[in-house]
């Protein structure tokens, strides 16, 4: 039999490989498994300060995706590097191992820490701390769809947390395009059966994207649709950031 | 699209009253937080000057310590610092010196896994996840199921650790929680079995340090234990290529004949759960539940782990300077008796606020 | 690595901003390049594109293999870019990696299509020999012999010159296979399937310097971006992925404005691609 | 396994004594200091010089000499079936000194003290001789850097199999795990600097091979001088008078 050939892993998981059949996405008038609008996005929970042993941390939970950011430094850079008059950027993300239905699916999400930079590092002023790193870390601790924009957003709650310099507050926003409709912050699986999808990172104060990427079939007016949903969203989603920041600040202090 | 012209719930904040393991313990640690924090300062104020007579009148740093400040003192004489504390029995985050840090568990943290638990003592906080796998049992026992257990530290939780190389503490404290969970005999294993030689269950568990902030291994183990006690088995049944498949709960009741393998099973029988309290050994004194800090200028650790019914199930002193004397083991093993209660109901709460969800 | 003075950057600045570059092109203009197919006769399809001092190789290997439970109608595509450290000494070790992931990222994100499958330029389902048994898996390995700016188009470029000197062989399934194994197939020695590329995007990339965007630029040109835009467009003029690059924001509409100019650019150059994809074809056959 | 057949033919059609067809071409790598493209058969490799230029790393400057450094890169395509082995592993390690050491002989480091020279080659299809490729390029490269040498540096292989001395192996030939003896000389100074052989071979069979691969040598040498004659000649040409 075929399942017993060493190559297999020695032991599988028992839940049902995803369903081939494709449900009716398409339908105009379909409902979204969780019951949102097609441009409505999860309720956004945030919060900073998870992390003590960081110098800025933050907690995002959007529906399923829950994602812890921490923020280190800025600090001394790794001795190898060489004299830099401007700072430098460090980005990693990771996942658990249980962050995904099946143990152990996260680690095909190496392009993460690169676009996680790429998001982050058009709005932080890196001239105010020369010679020295910051690290971002992040890691997914459990995945329910779009959890890169939701760990771009948080990185920057955090950021903000250890009072690292920036232009502005950068969030981020994704599209799926399932057939005719286009979806906003989609979950899991929206995401497993999309024909498209658009990523937009922007800094809404200063109306700039930092980072896009398209993925799919678009036509140039749809791209143009999804912008705007998007950058609609991110503006919401900053104000949400910001009064958490507010609060945190307003919190009496010690 | 009516979703547009509505005032939009974009981003509409989570209502409290929602369950929500993450949301309690946030608002929790804050409020502890602040009250700690309050509590600290005034001390450190009065301590901290009568420290700087002391040190003055003792001449011990010359003219430096005159003008130095409370907390470059500490930094600079980390030790002394403490000791100074120590003399009048407390310790800088005004705790006395056998008293663990607050102490918080919510189970259910992860939904994607089949058990999970967030522990957070102090600050240190661990989150705890079982996924359970189907595998074909050994040869040698052919009705046991098995456990992995594997700790990580992902660069969130200490500036120390960083992306690509692990921090050498995490295989360390892998290894004693998993000899600590096996030789408790806190799972019979042979639970675990689906089908005799055919089938049984592997539970993976991973517990994430999410802040380090000394006394891992103990937030480790309260998080493992309540994972295990948050653990509900999916209900599975073999197909006709001889797999282990999940039987879904809601739809397929009516078209699948097949009998579930393991009806009533759904939950593990936990005897005799291990809870640990680590302490420092520092001169004559015994400090309960150290800081990351306090860990790093005090070294000598015993952690001492007891189950439920008070039987010692290990004793870890790795090293250190200072001897342990039998009185000092004794009263470490006294301190844990005490912490375990406590530890005990704080699970028992959490099981029964999660049993009212 | 570009080392450059304040002179020469004001000079690319400065042409760059009279649409007059220092290669002496205009700011929408590719350097002249090169396509042969067939350089590595080992693999199904190669080719190389030369596109000024940019250098790169692609090749297309297929092979059997067993596809996704997610998606039993449809075969795998694997794209790996590597950098030759003769490109550049800093691509020594592993010091190509980084650049390496990224090149591989944008690729597989331009190239392949949605989640779905939608979108893709290589019609998975063709690459299927029994549903959920068997199907081909095409790996496309790029290689970055010589860098002079604009990798992304040159690979796009090449990996599309690639699959059209692709051949594929024909498979024969036996009959009468066995329910739940793998059914037995044979592997034709004479007989290829050809891919339709007309389907395959294109990559054009827009370099933004100062106030300009440029298309194909040099290293140099490169070292002055500020930010950088790659839009993959397919023959219908549809968008088939978009990546940007570089650290500084974008306002929306000056995205918007230059996916307008990718479009109307693409076309040129896929005309031109195409004219000498089959130029090459045809001298490989003479050859 | 029959290598030659009873008519005195290979594997490939070619004689036991003939070469596979080969060609060199100079400049294949824009940005670099000095490159070429050299083509054994189906062998082919891409070879690129970087340097005299500032030593990189302090700690490894060398107060007397050039450093020279090589590193030696298989494609992922380059094999039949292919590689998913990551970069440098033993075997490309082994072949990056040899190269390394072979070309450091010819090469008049002392003229260039505290300085560092780069050569990277890139193989882009395997068909067996890939060192004797490598060195080659690396060659015709070091020569278009303008590097000072000794004298070129050629490399070719020669292999005993069926009782028959046959030169320049292909990959089919090389993995019969017959004794294969791949020489570099110095064609002027007719000096062996290579020898690396990796089977029992009988002294007067050995003599026989290894002066069959010298030959060889001397056969890419002629080559090698003509293509670095043609262009010079090119660049005189394009200076114009």
């Amino acid at each position: 039999m075929a399942g017993k050939s060493a190559a297999t892993p020695s032991t599988y998981s028992p839940s049902p490989a995803p369903k081939t059949k494709r449900p009716i996405f398409q339908d105009v008038d379909w409902v979204r498994p969780d019951g949102r609008g097609f441009h409505q996005c999860r309720p956004a929970f945030l919060k900073t300060g998870a992390v003590n042993a960081a110098s800025g941390s933050a907690y995002a939970e959007f529906g399923n995706t829950k994602v812890i950011v921490s923020v280190f430094g800025p600090r001394e850079s790794k001795k190898a590097m060489a004299y830099s008059g401007t700072g430098r950027l460090n980005c990693n993300v990771s996942y658990t191992t249980f962050a995904m239905p099946i143990r152990g699916q996260g680690s095909d999400h190496k392009g993460y820490s690169s676009m996680l930079h790429k998001a982050l590092e058009g709005a932080i002023i890196v001239e105010s701390f020369p010679k020295t790193t910051v690290d971002v870390f992040a890691l997914v601790l459990e995945s329910g769809g779009s959890d890169l924009p939701v760990v771009i957003s948080c990185a920057s709650l955090a950021l903000a947390d250890a009072g690292i310099m920036m232009y502005d507050l950068v969030a981020s926003v994704s599209v799926s395009c399932l057939g005719k409709n286009l979806v906003i912050d989609p979950i899991l699986e929206e995401e497993s059966y999309q024909d498209g999808s658009l990523l937009i990172t922007c800094m809404p104060s200063r109306n700039e994207v930092t980072q896009l990427t398209v993925n799919g079939e678009w036509s140039t007016p749809r791209v143009h649709e999804a912008m705007q949903i998007c950058l609609e969203a991110c503006s919401k989603l900053a104000k949400i950031i910001r009064s958490c920041l507010k609060e945190t600040a307003s919190a009496p202090k010690d | 699209m009516t979703s547009h012209s509505q005032p939009s719930v974009l981003w509409q904040r989570r209502s409290t009253r929602r369950y929500n393991p993450f949301l309690g313990f946030f608002s929790d640690y804050h409020l502890g937080l602040f009250v700690g924090l309050s509590l600290f300062y005034s001390l450190e104020v009065v301590l901290g000057n009568k420290t700087l007579k002391k040190m003055v009148s003792a001449n011990v740093s010359g003219d430096l310590s005159s003008e130095m400040e409370v907390d470059a003192f500490r930094r600079l004489f980390p030790l002394r610092y403490h000791e100074r504390f120590l003399l009048d029995s407390i310790r800088p985050d005004a705790r006395p010196l056998g008293r663990a840090r607050d102490t918080s568990l919510a189970l259910g943290a992860v939904a994607s896994a089949d058990g999970s638990a967030l522990a957070k003592i102090g600050c240190t906080t661990m989150l705890a996840a079982v996924k359970m796998e189907v595998m074909t049992p050994p040869k040698e026992s052919p009705d046991e199921g098995s456990i992995a257990i594997e700790f990580y530290m992902p660069p969130i939780c200490s500036p120390l650790v960083r992306p690509g190389r692990p921090a050498e503490e995490a295989p360390v404290v892998s290894k004693q929680l998993s000899d600590t969970i096996l030789s408790s005999g806190m799972i019979n294993l042979k639970e675990l079995s689906l089908v005799s030689g055919k089938a049984a269950w592997m539970a993976y568990l991973d517990i994430y340090c999410l802040d380090a902030d000394g006394s891992l291994f103990d937030a480790a183990l309260l998080a493992a234990v309540a994972a295990f006690s948050h653990l509900r088995i999916p209900v599975v049944s073999l197909n006709e290529e001889g797999r282990v498949v999940v039987v879904s709960e809601e739809n397929e009741e009516g078209k699948s004949e097949k009998e579930p393998v393991n009806k009533g099973k759904r939950k593990l029988t936990l005897s005799s759960l291990p809870f640990s309290l680590t302490c420092i050994l520092h001169k004559n004194y015994i400090l309960a539940d150290p800081t990351a800090e306090e860990e790093s200028i005090m070294e000598t650790l015993v952690t001492v782990v007891l189950d439920s019914s008070g039987q010692l199930v290990s004793l870890y002193k790795p090293g250190g300077p200072v001897l342990a004397y039998a009185s000092a083991v004794q009263d470490c093993i006294a301190l844990t008796r005490q912490r375990v209660k406590e530890l005990k109901s704080i699970l028992n709460e959490a099981i029964s606020d999660m049993e009212v969800d | 690595m570009v080392g450059l003075s304040v002179g020469e950057k004001h000079f690319i600045q400065g042409g760059i901003a009279q649409d007059l570059r220092t290669d002496g092109r205009r700011r929408l203009t590719y350097r002249p390049f090169n396509v042969e197919t067939g350089v590595i006769p080992q693999a199904n399809g190669s080719a190389r594109v030369r596109l000024g001092g940019t250098d790169v190789i692609a090749s297309v290997k297929a092979e059997l293999g067993k596809p996704s439970p997610s998606q039993p109608d449809k075969g795998k595509v694997n794209i790996y870019v590597d950098c030759s450290p003769t490109a550049a000494p800093m691509f020594e070790g592993r010091g190509g990696e980084e650049l390496s992931t990224e090149l591989s990222g944008a690729l597989q994100h331009c190239l392949l299509g949605g989640k779905s499958g939608a979108g893709a330029g290589i019609d998975l389902s063709s690459l299927v020999v029994v549903e959920g048994k068997v199907c081909w898996d095409l790996y496309i390995d790029g290689l970055v012999v010589s860098s002079d700016g604009n990798l992304l188009d040159a690979l796009g470029a090449a990996i599309k010159a690639a699959l059209t000197n692709t051949g594929i062989p024909k498979v024969e399934v036996a009959v009468g296979a066995s329910g739940d194994g793998l059914p037995e197939v044979d592997i034709s020695d004479d007989e290829y399937l050809q891919f339709d590329t007309s389907g395959v995007p294109v990559i054009v990339t827009l370099t933004k310097v100062g106030r300009h965007y440029i298309v194909d630029a040099t290293l140099e040109e490169e070292s002055q971006m500020s930010s950088a835009v790659s839009v993959s467009v397919s023959g219908q003029g549809r968008i088939c992925g978009l990546i940007k690059r570089g650290g500084a924001g974008l306002d929306p509409s000056v995205i918007l404005d230059m996916i307008s100019v990718a479009k109307h650019v693409s076309e040129q150059l896929m005309n031109k691609l195409d004219s000498e994809i089959s130029a090459a074809e045809a001298f490989e056959e003479e050859s | 396994m029959e290598f030659v057949s009873p008519e005195g033919l290979r594997l490939d059609g070619r004689r036991p004594m003939e070469m596979r067809q080969i060609r060199g071409e100079i400049g294949a790598v824009a940005k670099a200091d000095g490159s070429a493209f050299f083509e054994m058969g189906n062998t082919k490799v891409i070879a690129a010089v970087y340097g005299p230029r500032e030593v990189e790393n302090r700690s490894q400057q060398i107060s007397d000499q050039a450093l020279v450094r090589c590193e030696y890169t298989m494609a992922n395509f380059s094999t039949g079936d292919r590689m998913r082995k990551p970069k440098g592993d033993r075997r490309s390690t082994e072949i990056s000194l040899v190269i390394r050491q072979t070309m450091e002989a010819c090469i008049l480091t002392h003229l260039m003290p505290r300085s560092q020279i780069d050569i990277f080659v890139q193989v882009l299809q395997a068909d067996g001789g890939t060192r004797s490729a490598c060195i080659n390029a690396a060659t015709l490269a070091l020569a278009d850097a303008g590097i000072p040498m000794r004298d070129l540096v050629t490399s070719c292989s020669a292999g005993y199999l069926n009782s028959t001395p046959l030169l320049d192996l292909n990959y089919v030939e090389d993995s019969a795990g017959g004794p294969d003896v791949t020489v570099g000389i110095l064609p002027k100074l007719d000096k062996v600097t290579l020898l690396q052989m990796d089977a029992k071979l009988p002294m007067d069979i050995f003599e026989n091979v290894m002066q069959l691969a010298i030959e060889g040598c001397k056969a890419i040498a002629n080559y090698i001088r003509e293509v670095l004659l043609e262009n010079t000649k090119q660049l005189e040409y394009r200076r114009g008078p």
